[in-house]
């Protein structure tokens, strides 16, 4: 099969496909291809002036519509619902410090995680339980799943926006790192 | 705390602090927003001014009779005891170091601002079904799974023939089979054993014209039960060197 | 809005769209425009040769795959299966009785022939309807086909063994094989 015919198949398997697609089930309905990420890329590249654009959302591919013709299709659709200030603070936290358990979601917010919250979240389909913490209390552990990073539209976490600064500064370790100033300020005198 | 999963609005901070202790979400958010009236910069935030302005806030709130939550009230005395280990003469054998703990404070109210912002960073970040959207109502991939049937002749055969054989007019006859009574066996077996002194194999007792196949297993089967009973009569003993091993008879003087 | 930036704004919102959208539909989504069915043509010519096509169909437009490209969205696959006895069965007295209808292989067999187990057989291309009888009532008739006689190694149904070879064969004994042998040991003789 042609470059040509094997970007035929991609773009109408992507098409009709209900979810995201990973490469490996791409291969299983177009059949092995020489270089199905390098035929991807081809075809993205192809979309990108359109309309219509094909990403890649954690690992996996999909069609969706250029975000500056937003204004066209909101009409459309259905309006998705607002997140309150806790429900994104909460999914920043998970997001920027995967995989965490509830007691430090419960630390860097200052407040109780209330259960509506990570219920909220999961229902959404951006964040898992990710398995317990091999500490004493076993406590589960969350983090965020591909529906988030294609929610977001980010091709993997190290898109997160602002990531590598934070790490760079420290925050997102446990502990303050040890080089910061004292904070005492002039205040106190 | 008033925790609302959707459509908390979002509120601007302060420059002047107004009382509305329900708008908080907890002390550290209260800090925050006082760290943030203060700097802009957290990493500069003078932590003795944050101690001195929180306090007050909470004083004001008791001048007002406000109820104050206890987690507002444990964090001002943990507050109190931290500005007054910061401000005596240092005692290198403090624990916690007063000055470790400031920092863990910074280090909170900078995570906790960060968190915010990347929070909105991420809302500000094009969304699905806002910004951008997916197809309403693909087709949908499937597999369409075609069965091969390894069925073999021999299937087909046994199954017509185990119909027919159902179907087959089913008349019972009760034959009347060939058979060696127990009584007879008995009495054959002592008549036998009279003449055996030493151990003999019970099989060497049995007729030797055995051609019929029932007869032949009702013939073993009476004369073995036969060479029970005459042992527990105390007439004929039995031995048997091993498992399925030839089964020896001889009699009991 | 250049045609460029108008033929975007349509792709994406006939893309988005839930059901198929008339003329008035677009319209109404992405304003008015110079000439939209010219705008259409255009689109749908320039998606001609790709493996999603722009089609209309009365009078509504909407995206599909390129027909040629079913096998990709739907590839077959090939399980094995074992039929179940009572389809053996059904299939056996289709094969010694044919043409037979459906009571006549009820009573053979000597209970009821559910349609799944005819629907099966058919699907599994060993028996085909074959005519009604012209009986009051007139039933349907079944009867094998080449593909049965090819599976079994059949050259034609006279290949069947008669009654009397699978009697002699023991496949209409109803006793139970013996398989033990008298035990009668060696001093018998």
């Amino acid at each position: 099969m042609s470059d040509l015919e094997a970007l035929r198949a991609i773009e109408a398997v992507v098409f009709a496909a209900e979810a995201p697609l990973s490469l490996a089930d791409i291969a299983r309905h177009v059949g092995e291809r020489g270089d199905l990420p390098l035929l991807l890329r081809d075809l993205a590249q192809s979309y990108a002036p359109r309309g219509i654009n094909l990403v890649e959302r954690g690992g996996r591919w999909q069609f969706q519509t250029a975000p500056d013709l937003a204004h066209h299709l909101r009409p459309l659709r259905e309006a998705v619902k607002k997140l309150s200030r806790a429900a994104v603070e909460t999914l920043a936290v998970i997001a920027y410090h995967e995989p965490v358990t509830r007691p430090e979601i419960e630390e860097i917010r200052g407040v109780a995680v209330s259960g509506g919250t990570l219920d909220v979240l999961m229902a959404a389909g951006w964040v898992r339980p990710a398995g317990r913490r091999e500490t004493p209390g076993r406590p589960l552990q969350y983090a965020t799943t591909p529906g988030f990073l294609a929610h977001f539209n980010l091709v993997s976490r190290r898109d997160l926006p602002g990531l590598a600064d934070l790490k760079a500064a420290g925050l997102l370790d446990r502990e303050p790192p040890r080089e910061m100033p004292l904070p005492l300020g002039d205040g106190g005198e | 705390m008033n925790e609302d999963d959707f459509d908390t609005p979002a509120r601007a901070a302060p420059s002047t602090l107004v009382l509305q202790l329900g708008s908080w979400e907890g002390p550290l958010d209260l800090l925050l927003t006082l760290a943030r009236a203060q700097k802009v910069d957290l990493a500069e935030i003078s932590i003795l001014a944050l101690v001195d302005q929180y306090l007050a806030f909470i004083r004001d709130a008791k001048a007002l009779s406000l109820e104050l939550a206890a987690d507002y009230l444990v964090m001002a005395a943990w507050l109190a005891y931290l500005k007054s280990a910061l401000l005596l003469p240092a005692d290198p054998e403090a624990e916690p170091d007063p000055a470790d703990m400031a920092l863990r404070l910074q280090f909170q109210l900078q995570r906790l601002d960060a968190m915010r912002e990347a929070g909105a960073a991420l809302l500000a970040r094009p969304q699905i079904g806002w910004d951008v959207f997916p197809r309403a109502a693909p087709e949908g991939l499937v597999f369409e799974t075609r069965p091969i049937y390894d069925t073999s002749l021999y299937d087909l055969l046994a199954s017509y023939g185990a119909i027919k054989a159902r179907s087959a007019v089913g008349v019972h006859v009760v034959r009347r089979r060939p058979v060696m009574a127990l009584d007879e066996a008995i009495e054959r077996l002592e008549a036998l054993l009279g003449r055996a002194i030493d151990w003999t194999e019970l099989a060497r007792f049995l007729p030797g014209d055995l051609a019929d196949e029932s007869y032949a297993r009702s013939v073993l089967a009476s004369t073995f039960v036969a060479a029970l009973e005459l042992t527990r009569l105390g007439k004929a003993s039995l031995s048997q060197g091993a498992p399925f091993a030839p089964i020896l008879v001889k009699a009991r003087p």
